[in-house]
C-alpha cells in the first residue's frame, strides 16, 4: 500500500513538472530551447510511462515507453536540430500576443482544465487518474502556444507538445491505448512528422522564411 | 476476402504506382487499380445485400448498411476521378505545371489516399478508426501542395496544421471513449473500442464522460468535415489542390470524416440519453450552411467557390443528422451521396473550365457553351444540380430536410431558407456568365474527359425521381441505424 | 425498365382512364423534345414536325382536360413507379386540375403552331434545343398541375422553372438576358422554397406528403394561416404579385416571343393553380383576413401593373406589366372567394371564384395572342420599341386584326371575352356589403372602384399599345419592308383569336367549366340554367349578359346602317392628305410618343415612380430629353437586401483572415466553448 | 317575345334614334338662350347631318380599315344601347342583353375604337385627343361604378328594367343615397359626353378639344354618323340617369299597353326637356377645367357615389 502510495506520489511530481515545462515552452522563445524543453517532455512521459508499467505489471506499456524514449526523446529532437541548424533558425521572431498575458490565460486553461477532469477522474480506476486534469491542462497549453507564436517550426513543436499531452492522458486514464492504435498513432506521428521537415524545405525555398506571416496570402477580401 | 480486396488493392496500386507513377501508362495504370477496386467494392457490396451486416478479422472490421453505400460510392468516384485524372493531368503537364516525377507523387498518394478512406470506412475500432483519418489528412497534404507554388504551400500548411490539430482532438475524445469503455467491458485486449462492442453497451456507458468525449471527437472530426468555424483549410485547400484532388477531398474525404461524426454520435447519444449530440450537430449544421452561404457570395476563384459549397452542404447534412428521426436521416443519407456525386461532377468541369480559359478566376472564364458546350453544360447542370433544382436528386433530400424542419424545428428553417437563397444567388451569379455569354479562348488540346460529368448527373437526376429499391432499403436501414 | 413498365400500363389501361391517356400524351411531348436532341441544329425537323406535333398534343390534352371537367365527380388518380423509396409520384385528374389542363392545351397548342414558324435557326440556342426545353416547359407545366403529392409537384415545378428559364435565356449572349434570366430563376427558387415549407406545414405531422393526407389533416389557425402565407409568398412570386413582381417585367420580354407568351400566359396560371389548389383543397379551414390580404395585393398588383404599364416604351415589357395587372386581378378574385366562403356565403364566393378562373383562361388567351402578335412584329421590323414602331396595320394587315382582337378583349371590352371575367368579377363585388362584418362590408366594395379603375387603364394602355404600334405612320423607315408572318403563325394567332371571340360570344361555355370547378371546390356553382346564348349567374332579374345578342346586335345594325349610307349618301371618297395645321413640315417623328401616352399617368401616379429626367439646358444646340422611369420598389426592397448580403457576406469574409493563429483560435475557441456548454448542460 | 314586343323593340330604337339629335339641339338652343344668344333651330342639327351626308368623303391618304369601319362601329354600338335602356318600357326583348355595368363596357368599347380611329392617321392631334378622351374614361369609371352600385343595394339588381321596376314599386320616394348618387352621375355624363367643364363640344381651339381632336380628320358620311353617335351618347346616358333617379311614366311589365307607350313617350320628352334645359343651365354657370383638374372633378363625383353607399349602409335607407 504504502509502496503503491509512494509511486502514485512520484507520478504526481512527474505531472507536475510535465506542466511546469508546458509553461516553460509557453514562454520560451529560443527555438533551440524550445526542442530541448520538448526533449524534457519526452524523458518525462518515458519515466512516467515506465513506472505505471511497473506499477500495474502491463508489459505493454513498456513498450510504448521505449516508443516514446526512441521518437520523442532521440529521434525528433535530433531531427529537429538538425532541421533549424541547417535552416539556420535560432529565435522565433515576437509572439503574437505577449508572454505575460499568455501566462495569465494558460493559468485559466489550467483550472479550467482541472474542474473539467476532477469529476472524471474520480471514476478512474487507474494511479494515475489524478493527473488526467495535468494531461488535459497539457494539451490546452500546447494549444495556446500554437496560437500564440509565429514561427512554424515553433507551431509544430507546439503540435508535438499536444501529442505528448495525449500520450500523458492515455497513460494516466487508461494505462495507455491498445498496441496497434499506439504503433498507428506513432507511424502517423512519424510520417507526419517527416512530411514537416519536406515543407520546411519547400517553404523556405518558396518564401526564403519560416516566418508564417508569409503564409496569409489566401484569405477572404 | 471482398475485404481485403478493397483495402489491399488500393495499397498495392500505391505501391505499384510509387514504382512507375512517373511512365506514361501511369495514368491508365491508376484507372485500372481503381476500377479493381470499384469491382471489389461491388463483390462486397453484393455479399452484404445478399448476407446482410458482417463483421470480420476478430471483429476488427465492421460491413453495415451505413458504411457499406459509402464504401461503394468512394469506389465509385475514386474511380471515375481517376478517369477524370488522365487527360486533366496530362494537359496540367503540358502546360508546365507538373513534371513526372510529381505525377508519380500524385498517382501513388491519390491509391493510398482511396486505402486510408476505405480503412476509416470499414474498420470496427474508433482508434484505427483515428489512425485512418490521420493517414487520410497526411497523404492529401501532399497531394494539395503538389504544385509546389507558394499559394498551394500555404494551403498544404494550413490543411495540416488545423486538420492535425483537429485529429489530436479527436485523440483526445478516443482515450476518454476507451476510458469509459473500460469501464463498462473491462480492459481484454482490443474489444474495448470495437464499435460494435460499444454500441451494445451504451447505455451503461459514463454519460459524462461520453458528453466531454464527444465535444472532442466532434472538434476533431468536423475540422475535417468542414464545419464552421473549424472550417478554413477547406476553400485554401479546395482552391489550390490540383483539380481531381479537390473532387475526392470535397466528394469523399468529408463524407468519411462525417461518418466518423455520425458513429461517435450515435454511441453518445446512446449514453447520455439526452439531445445534446443532436442539438450541437444542428447548431453547427446551421452556422456551417449560412456561414458557407455568405462565403459564397464573395468569391472570385471557382474552386473556392465550390468548395464554400461543400461547407454549406456539410452544414445542411450534419444539420439533417441532428434533426434526427427516420426521414432527416435518410435524407442525410441521400444528401451525402448525391452531394458527392454532384460536387465531384462539378469540380470535373470545373478543373477544365479553369485550364480552357487558363485562370482559375470566375472572370476570366466566359462564355463556356460557345467554346466547348460539354463543359459549359456539364458546369451549368451540376451548379444546379447542387443548388438544389429538381429533378436532381439534391432536391430530393433538401425536400425531405426543409420539410422536416419545418415541422419539427420551425426556427430553424429562415436560416435554412437564408443559407440557400443567399447560396443560390451566391453560385448562380457567377456561373451564368462562366457558361452563357461570348468567348474567345481556345478548346482544349486533349479532349476532356467529361464522360465522368453526365454520368455523375444522370444518377444524380435518377435519384432525384427514381431510387432503386435496394438502395432505398439500405438508406432506410442506415437510417434507423443512426437512430 | 421502369418506364417501359409505365407505358405498358398506359397502353394497357388506356381505353379505361383519361388520366394514363393524359401521362402518355405529356410524356409525347418530353419525347418529342428529346427528339428535338436527334438534330439539333436542323431547324426544318423542328418547325415541320415536332412543333405542330407538339400542337396536336395540346389539343388532345385540352380535350382530356375538357372531358374531366365535365364528368368531374370522381377525380381519377394514378400512382407512378417513380418518385422517392416512400413518396411515389401520385398524379390526379380532377376538376381543378381539368381546368388548368384546358387552359394549357388551347393556349398552348395556338402556341406551338405559332412557334413552329416561329422558332429560326442562328438565334441563340440550336432549335433542337429549343424544342427539348420547349416541351419540357410544357410537360412540366402539364404535371404540376395533374401532381398530387409535395414533392412531384415541387418537382415538376421546378422543372417548370428551369426550363423557362433556359429558354428565356437563349440568347444568352446579351447581358441583360442574363441578368434576367438569373433575377428570375433566383426568385422563382427562393419562392419553391417557401412552397416547400407551406407543404412541410401541410402535411401536420404525418410524414406522407401525398396530397390526400394533407386534405385530412387538421392544423391548428396559426399553422394554417403559416401554411397560407408561405404558399402565397411561393405562388405569389412565380405569379408576379407585388412586390414579388421584380422578374417579370425583365424575364417575359427577354425570352422569344413564343416562350413569353407560354410564361405570361400559361406558366403564371400554374401559380393561380397553386394557390386555389392549396387554399381550396388542402387547407380545411380559410379566415376572413386572407381572403382581405388576397385582395389587397391583387388589387394592388392590378392597379401597380396597369398604371407601369402605361408608361412603358418597350412593347413587351408593356404586355409583361399588363400581365402582373391581370394577375392582380385574377387574386382579386380568389381573394373575394377567400372572404365570401370564410363568411359562408358560397353563392357568392363561387361567383368570385368563377371569375378568377375564367379570367384566368382568358389572359392565357389574350396574353399568349399579343405576345405572339409582338413576337411577328419583332420578326418583321426588328424592333421592340413602341418609339420605332408604328403604322404597321397597313404593312401586316393579319397581324394587326388579330392584334386588335387580343387588344380589345384584353382590355375588357365586350363583346370580347376579357370583357366577361371583369364583368363577373364587378358582380361579385356587388355583394360585398352582405358581409356580416362592420368594417369589411364598407371597405370591400371600394374595391369595386378599383377594379375598374385597373380595367378601364388597361384599355388606356392597349389604345396604347395598339395604337403606337399599328396605328399612325411608321416611325422608321425600314418599317416598309416589314410584312405578315407565314401561314403557320397566322395560324397561331387567329387560333388564339377565335378562343378569345369564343368565350366573348358564349360565355356559358366557360362559366359551365368554371362551375364544375367551384362546384368542387366549394361545393356551389353560378347560375347556368340559362339557354346557351346568354348568362345570369345569380339570376336573370339580377344581372344578365348576351355576347352573342351583342354582337349580332352590333352587326345588323352596322349592316343596315352602311346600306342605308351606301344607297342614300351619294359622296364620293377622295383621298388626300391628312390636316397638318398649316405647318406642311411635318415627318412621322413628330406623331405622338410612347412616352406621350404615358404622361398624364405618370403625372397623375408620380408618386409610384422614380423618374429621372434629362433635360436641356436653355442654350443646347442639339437639345436631347430623356427620362428614365424606374420601379421604387426594387430601390426599396431589393435593393436593401442585396446590399446586406453584400455587407454580411464582407463582414463574414473577415473570419478568414488568412492568419492561420486566428484558425487556430477559432478552433480553440469552439472546443472550449463547447466543453462549457457540455457542462452546462 | 311575340311580334308586338319586337315592335316595341324597334319603335324604341326608332325613337332614340330619331329624338338623339333633338335633344343635342334643344341643349344647343338653350345654351344660346341663356347666353343671350340668338338660337338655331331645334331641327339644326338634323340638316347638319343632311349636308355632311350629302358630302365627298376627303379621307387622308393612307387611312386603314379601321378608320372607315369606326363610324359605323361607333353608330351601331349607340344604337344597340339605345336599344337596351328602357326608356319608354322595361319588357323590351334586348333588356337582358346588358346589365348596366355592360352597357359601360359598350360605351368603353365605342370609346376605344373611336381613339383608335383617332390615332390611324397619326396627326398629333389625334393621339392627343385619344390619350385625353381615354383618360377622362378611366377617371369616370370607377364613380360611374359606384353610381351603379348605389342602385343595386336599393333595388338588389344590376339589370335596368328590375331596377326601373323596383323603384316603381314605391312611388316618388327620394333616398338620400339616391341624391349623393344622382350629382355624382350627372358629374359623370358631363364628362363622358364631352361637355363643360371637361371638354367643349362648340370649340375647336386646338390645344383644349378632346372629342374634336379625335373627329378631325373625319368628313362627310363619316363625320355625320360619328356625331350622330355621340348624340345617342348624350340621349342614351340621358336616359339611364332617367332610368336610375326618375323612372315614373315608364312603361312596367304587365302595364305596357299602347295607351301606356304613348304615355311614356310624352313623360320622356317632358324629362328631355327639363334635362336638357338643366345641362345647358349647369354648362352655362360653369367654366371649362383645365385638362388636369379633370382627376380632381372626378374624383368629387366619386367622392359624392362613395359617400352615397356608405349612407346608405349606415342608415339602412
Amino acid at each position: 500500500m504504502h509502496h503503491s502510495h509512494l509511486i502514485a506520489e512520484l507520478l504526481k511530481l512527474l505531472a507536475s513538472i510535465l506542466l511546469l515545462i508546458s509553461f516553460a515552452m509557453l514562454s520560451q522563445r529560443r527555438t533551440q530551447r524550445l526542442i530541448t524543453l520538448f526533449a524534457l517532455q519526452g524523458v518525462i512521459l518515458f519515466v512516467s510511462t515506465c513506472i505505471v508499467a511497473y506499477s500495474a505489471g502491463l508489459r505493454e506499456l513498456y513498450y510504448s515507453a521505449a516508443l516514446t524514449l526512441l521518437l520523442k526523446v532521440i529521434a525528433l529532437p535530433w531531427i529537429f536540430n538538425r532541421l533549424i541548424h541547417r535552416l539556420g533558425i535560432r529565435w522565433d521572431s515576437e509572439p503574437l500576443v505577449n508572454i505575460p498575458i499568455t501566462m495569465l490565460v494558460g493559468l485559466a486553461l489550467v483550472i479550467f482544465a482541472f474542474g473539467l477532469a476532477q469529476p472524471i477522474s474520480m471514476m478512474a480506476t487507474t494511479i494515475t487518474r489524478n493527473t488526467l486534469g495535468i494531461a488535459l491542462a497539457v494539451i490546452l497549453l500546447a494549444f495556446l502556444m500554437m496560437i500564440s507564436r509565429r514561427m512554424a517550426v515553433t507551431q509544430v513543436i507546439g503540435f508535438l507538445a499536444m501529442e505528448n499531452g495525449l500520450f500523458f492522458a492515455a497513460t494516466s486514464a487508461t494505462y495507455g491505448m491498445p498496441m496497434v492504435i499506439e504503433l498507428g498513432i506513432a507511424l502517423d506521428l512519424l510520417v507526419g512528422v517527416f512530411i514537416l521537415g519536406i515543407f520546411f524545405f519547400q517553404i523556405r525555398e518558396q518564401f526564403e522564411s519560416l516566418d508564417l506571416s508569409n503564409l496569409e496570402a489566401l484569405r477572404e477580401d | 476476402m471482398d475485404l481485403l480486396l478493397v483495402l489491399g488493392l488500393p495499397l498495392l496500386g500505391a505501391l505499384l504506382l510509387a514504382l512507375f507513377g512517373a511512365r506514361r501508362f501511369a495514368a491508365e495504370l491508376n484507372v485500372g487499380m481503381s476500377l479493381a477496386t470499384l469491382l471489389a467494392a461491388a463483390l462486397l457490396v453484393l455479399r452484404v445485400i445478399r448476407h446482410g451486416p458482417m463483421l470480420a478479422w476478430h471483429e476488427q472490421f465492421l460491413v453495415d448498411s451505413f458504411n457499406v453505400f459509402l464504401v461503394a460510392l468512394t469506389a465509385f468516384v475514386g474511380f471515375t476521378t481517376a478517369i477524370f485524372s488522365r487527360p486533366y493531368m496530362r494537359i496540367e503537364e503540358e502546360h508546365g505545371r507538373l513534371n513526372p516525377r510529381r505525377l508519380r507523387l500524385y498517382h501513388s498518394m491519390y491509391q493510398l489516399f482511396m486505402a486510408a478512406m476505405f480503412l476509416a470506412l470499414l474498420t470496427n475500432n474508433m482508434g484505427l478508426l483515428w489512425v485512418a483519418m490521420e493517414a487520410a489528412t497526411l497523404s492529401t497534404v501532399l497531394l494539395v501542395s503538389l504544385y509546389r507554388t507558394r499559394a498551394s504551400l500555404e494551403a498544404a500548411w494550413k490543411y495540416f496544421i488545423l486538420c492535425g490539430v483537429g485529429i489530436a482532438q479527436a485523440l483526445f475524445g478516443t482515450i476518454l471513449l476507451y476510458f469509459a469503455a473500460e469501464q463498462a467491458l473491462g480492459r481484454e485486449g482490443m474489444t474495448a473500442l470495437l464499435w460494435t462492442h460499444l454500441n451494445a453497451v451504451k447505455g451503461q456507458l459514463e454519460p459524462r464522460v461520453l458528453g466531454l468525449a464527444f465535444v472532442f471527437l466532434l472538434v476533431g472530426y468536423g475540422t475535417k468535415v468542414g464545419l464552421a468555424p473549424l472550417h478554413n483549410w477547406l476553400p485554401d485547400a479546395h482552391a489550390e489542390g490540383p483539380t481531381p484532388v479537390s473532387a475526392v477531398l470535397s466528394g469523399l474525404l468529408l463524407n468519411v470524416a462525417l461518418y466518423a461524426v455520425i458513429r461517435c454520435k450515435i454511441l453518445v447519444e446512446g449514453s447520455i440519453g439526452s439531445s445534446l449530440p443532436s442539438q450541437m450537430l444542428m447548431g453547427f449544421g446551421l452556422l456551417s450552411a449560412v456561414l458557407g452561404a455568405f462565403f459564397l457570395w464573395r468569391q472570385q476563384d471557382i474552386k473556392r467557390l465550390y468548395g464554400y459549397s461543400s461547407i454549406e452542404h456539410m452544414g445542411i447534412i450534419t444539420f439533417a443528422f441532428g434533426l434526427g428521426g427516420p426521414v432527416a436521416n435518410f435524407a442525410a443519407l441521400l444528401h451525402m451521396t448525391v452531394h458527392s456525386l454532384t460536387k465531384s461532377s462539378i469540380f470535373f468541369a470545373a478543373g477544365h473550365a479553369s485550364q480552357t480559359a487558363g485562370t482559375q478566376r470566375m472572370d476570366g472564364i466566359r462564355g463556356l457553351v460557345v467554346i466547348s458546350p460539354t463543359i459549359g453544360w456539364g458546369l451549368m447542370l451540376g451548379s444546379l444540380a447542387i443548388l438544389g433544382m429538381p429533378p436532381f436528386g439534391v432536391f430530393a433530400s433538401e425536400f425531405l430536410i426543409l420539410t422536416t424542419a419545418m415541422r419539427e424545428h420551425p426556427w430553424s428553417t429562415p436560416f435554412l431558407l437564408i443559407a440557400l437563397g443567399v447560396a443560390f444567388a451566391g453560385i448562380f451569379r457567377r456561373v451564368q456568365p462562366m457558361v452563357f455569354g461570348e468567348s474567345d479562348a481556345r478548346p482544349l488540346p486533349h479532349s476532356p474527359a467529361l464522360v465522368p460529368v453526365f454520368v455523375h448527373l444522370a444518377m444524380v437526376l435518377t435519384l432525384g425521381v427514381y431510387m432503386p429499391p435496394p438502395l432505398a432499403e439500405w438508406f432506410r436501414a442506415a437510417a434507423r441505424l443512426i437512430g | 425498365m421502369s418506364l417501359y413498365s409505365l407505358l405498358f400500363r398506359c397502353i394497357l389501361t388506356l381505353s379505361l382512364h383519361d388520366l394514363h391517356l393524359l401521362l402518355v400524351l405529356v410524356l409525347g411531348w418530353l419525347i418529342l423534345g428529346l427528339a428535338g436532341l436527334l438534330r439539333p441544329h436542323r431547324v426544318g425537323l423542328v418547325a415541320a414536325v415536332l412543333f405542330p406535333v407538339g400542337a396536336v398534343i395540346a389539343l388532345g390534352v385540352a380535350l382530356l382536360g375538357g372531358i374531366a371537367l365535365m364528368a368531374a365527380h370522381i377525380p381519377q388518380v394514378a400512382v407512378l413507379p417513380l418518385g422517392l423509396p416512400d413518396l411515389p409520384f401520385h398524379v390526379r385528374l380532377d376538376a381543378l386540375s381539368g381546368f388548368f389542363l384546358l387552359l394549357l392545351g388551347v393556349a398552348g397548342a395556338g402556341i406551338s403552331i405559332f412557334a413552329a414558324g416561329y422558332f429560326r435557326s442562328g438565334e441563340g440556342t440550336a432549335p433542337g434545343l429549343h424544342c427539348l426545353q420547349y416541351h419540357t416547359f410544357l410537360a412540366s407545366m402539364a404535371l404540376v398541375v395533374l401532381a398530387d403529392d409535395a414533392y412531384f409537384f415541387m418537382v415538376a415545378w421546378e422543372t417548370m422553372a428551369l426550363s423557362s428559364y433556359f429558354l428565356v435565356t437563349s440568347q444568352h449572349r446579351i447581358p441583360e438576358i442574363r441578368r434576367a434570366g438569373f433575377l428570375y430563376l433566383l426568385i422563382a427558387h427562393v419562392g419553391a422554397l417557401c412552397i416547400l415549407l407551406s407543404f412541410g406545414v401541410l402535411q401536420g405531422g404525418s410524414w406522407q406528403f401525398t396530397f390526400d393526407s394533407m386534405r385530412s389533416a387538421r392544423l391548428t389557425p396559426f399553422w394554417a394561416s403559416t401554411a397560407f402565407l408561405l404558399a402565397l409568398v411561393g405562388f405569389g412570386a412565380k405569379a408576379g404579385l407585388v412586390p414579388l413582381h421584380v422578374w417579370l417585367p425583365e424575364a417575359h420580354p427577354a425570352a422569344p416571343s413564343p416562350v413569353s407568351a407560354m410564361m405570361s400566359g400559361l406558366m403564371l396560371k400554374t401559380a393561380v393553380y397553386g394557390v386555389l389548389r392549396i387554399t381550396f383543397d388542402l387547407l380545411h379551414i380559410r379566415y376572413w383576413w386572407w381572403g382581405v390580404l388576397v385582395l389587397i395585393v391583387g388589387l394592388f398588383s392590378g392597379l401597380f401593373g396597369a398604371i407601369f404599364a402605361a408608361v412603358q416604351t418597350d412593347m413587351k415589357r408593356l404586355l409583361a406589366y399588363s400581365s402582373i395587372e391581370n394577375i392582380g386581378l385574377i387574386f382579386a378574385g380568389i381573394g373575394l372567394a377567400i372572404l365570401f366562403e370564410a363568411f359562408n356565403l358560397r353563392l357568392f364566393a363561387a361567383l368570385a371564384l368563377t371569375a378568377a378562373l375564367i379570367h384566368s383562361l382568358n389572359h392565357s388567351l389574350f396574353k399568349s395572342l399579343l405576345f405572339l402578335a409582338t413576337g411577328s412584329v419583332l420578326h418583321a421590323t426588328n424592333h421592340r420599341s413602341l418609339g420605332k414602331l408604328g403604322g404597321l396595320i397597313r404593312r401586316m394587315p393579319w397581324v394587326a386584326t388579330l392584334a386588335l382582337i387580343g387588344t380589345l378583349a384584353i382590355a375588357g371590352l365586350p363583346p370580347l371575352n376579357g370583357f366577361i371575367s371583369e364583368w363577373l368579377l364587378l358582380q361579385s363585388f356587388l355583394f360585398t356589403p352582405q358581409i356580416p362584418h362592420a368594417f369589411l362590408n364598407m371597405v370591400v366594395p371600394l374595391g369595386a372602384a378599383a377594379l375598374v379603375l385597373i380595367a378601364a387603364l388597361a384599355a388606356y394602355v392597349m389604345v396604347k399599345f395598339y395604337g403606337i404600334i399599328f396605328l399612325g405612320q411608321p416611325r422608321e423607315a425600314s418599317l416598309a419592308e416589314a410584312h405578315d408572318p407565314g401561314w403557320l403563325e397566322r395560324l397561331g394567332l387567329a387560333w388564339l383569336a377565335l378562343g378569345c371571340v369564343l368565350i366573348g360570344v358564349l360565355p356559358k361555355i366557360a362559366l359551365r367549366a368554371a362551375g364544375s370547378v367551384t362546384g368542387a371546390l366549394l361545393g356551389q356553382a353560378v347560375n347556368v340554367s340559362t339557354p346557351f346564348w346568354w348568362i345570369a349567374p345569380i339570376a336573370p332579374a339580377q344581372a344578365s349578359y348576351s355576347g352573342l345578342v351583342l354582337v349580332g346586335g352590333i352587326v345588323v345594325v352596322v349592316g343596315i346602317t352602311y346600306v342605308l349610307v351606301r344607297v342614300l349618301a351619294h359622296g364620293r371618297v377622295r383621298r388626300t392628305v391628312p390636316w397638318d395645321c398649316g405647318y406642311p413640315w411635318q415627318t412621322s417623328r413628330m406623331q405622338d410618343t410612347a412616352e406621350g401616352f404615358g404622361q398624364p399617368i405618370l403625372h397623375m401616379f408620380g408618386p409610384f415612380f422614380r423618374i429621372e429626367r434629362d433635360t436641356p439646358s436653355p442654350s443646347d444646340c442639339s437639345p436631347h430629353y430623356r427620362i428614365h422611369i424606374e420601379d421604387r420598389l426594387w430601390r426599396a426592397i431589393y435593393q436593401p437586401i442585396e446590399i446586406a448580403v453584400q455587407h454580411l457576406s464582407n463582414a463574414i469574409g473577415t473570419l478568414q483572415g488568412g492568419r492561420l493563429a486566428t484558425y487556430l483560435l477559432y478552433s480553440f475557441l469552439t472546443l472550449i466553448g463547447l466543453l462549457v456548454f457540455v457542462l452546462w448542460a | 317575345m311575340g311580334v308586338i314586343s319586337l315592335v316595341r323593340q324597334f319603335s324604341v330604337v326608332l325613337l332614340a334614334v330619331a329624338l338623339a339629335p333633338l335633344f343635342a339641339g334643344w341643349i344647343a338652343q338653350c345654351r344660346a338662350w341663356l347666353q343671350s344668344r340668338s338660337a338655331p333651330p331645334l331641327v339644326q342639327p338634323y340638316r347638319m347631318l343632311r349636308k355632311l351626308f350629302n358630302k365627298d368623303v376627303a379621307l387622308a391618304k393612307d387611312a386603314s380599315p379601321l378608320f372607315r369601319a369606326t363610324p359605323y362601329i361607333l353608330f351601331g354600338t349607340m344604337v344597340l344601347a339605345a336599344a337596351i335602356i328602357p326608356s319608354i318600357a322595361t319588357d323590351l326583348p334586348f333588356a337582358r342583353v346588358a346589365d348596366a355595368i355592360a352597357l359601360i363596357g359598350i360605351f368603353a368599347t365605342a370609346r376605344v375604337f373611336l381613339s383608335l380611329a383617332a390615332m390611324d392617321i397619326g396627326t398629333a392631334f389625334g393621339t392627343m385627343g385619344a390619350r385625353r378622351d381615354m383618360m377622362v374614361g378611366f377617371l369616370a369609371e370607377p364613380a360611374l361604378l359606384m353610381v351603379l352600385f348605389n342602385a343595386f343595394l336599393l333595388s338588389g339588381s344590376t339589370a335596368l328594367p328590375s331596377l326601373v321596376e323596383a323603384y316603381s314599386a314605391h312611388p316618388l320616394s327620394m333616398n338620400p343615397s339616391l341624391t349623393f348618387a344622382a350629382v355624382a352621375f350627372v358629374m359623370v355624363l358631363l364628362a363622358e359626353n364631352s361637355r363643360i367643364p371637361i371638354d367643349n363640344p362648340t370649340t375647336h381651339l386646338e390645344l383644349t378639344m378632346i372629342h374634336e381632336a379625335m373627329v378631325l380628320e373625319y368628313s362627310a358620311r363619316h363625320l355625320a354618323l360619328v356625331e350622330w353617335a355621340s348624340d345617342l351618347k348624350l340621349f342614351n346616358y340621358a336616359c339611364i340617369g332617367f332610368a336610375l333617379f326618375i323612372p315614373w311614366g315608364i312603361a312596367t311589365h304587365g302595364a305596357d299597353g299602347g295607351l301606356a307607350l304613348l304615355l311614356a313617350v310624352a313623360v320622356l320628352i317632358v324629362k328631355l326637356l327639363l334635362a336638357g334645359a338643366a345641362l345647358a343651365l349647369v354648362e352655362a354657370l360653369s367654366a371649362k377645367l383645365r385638362i388636369f383638374r379633370a382627376p380632381e372633378y372626378l374624383a368629387m363625383a366619386f367622392l359624392l357615389a362613395v359617400l352615397g353607399l356608405l349612407v346608405h349602409i349606415l342608415l339602412g335607407a
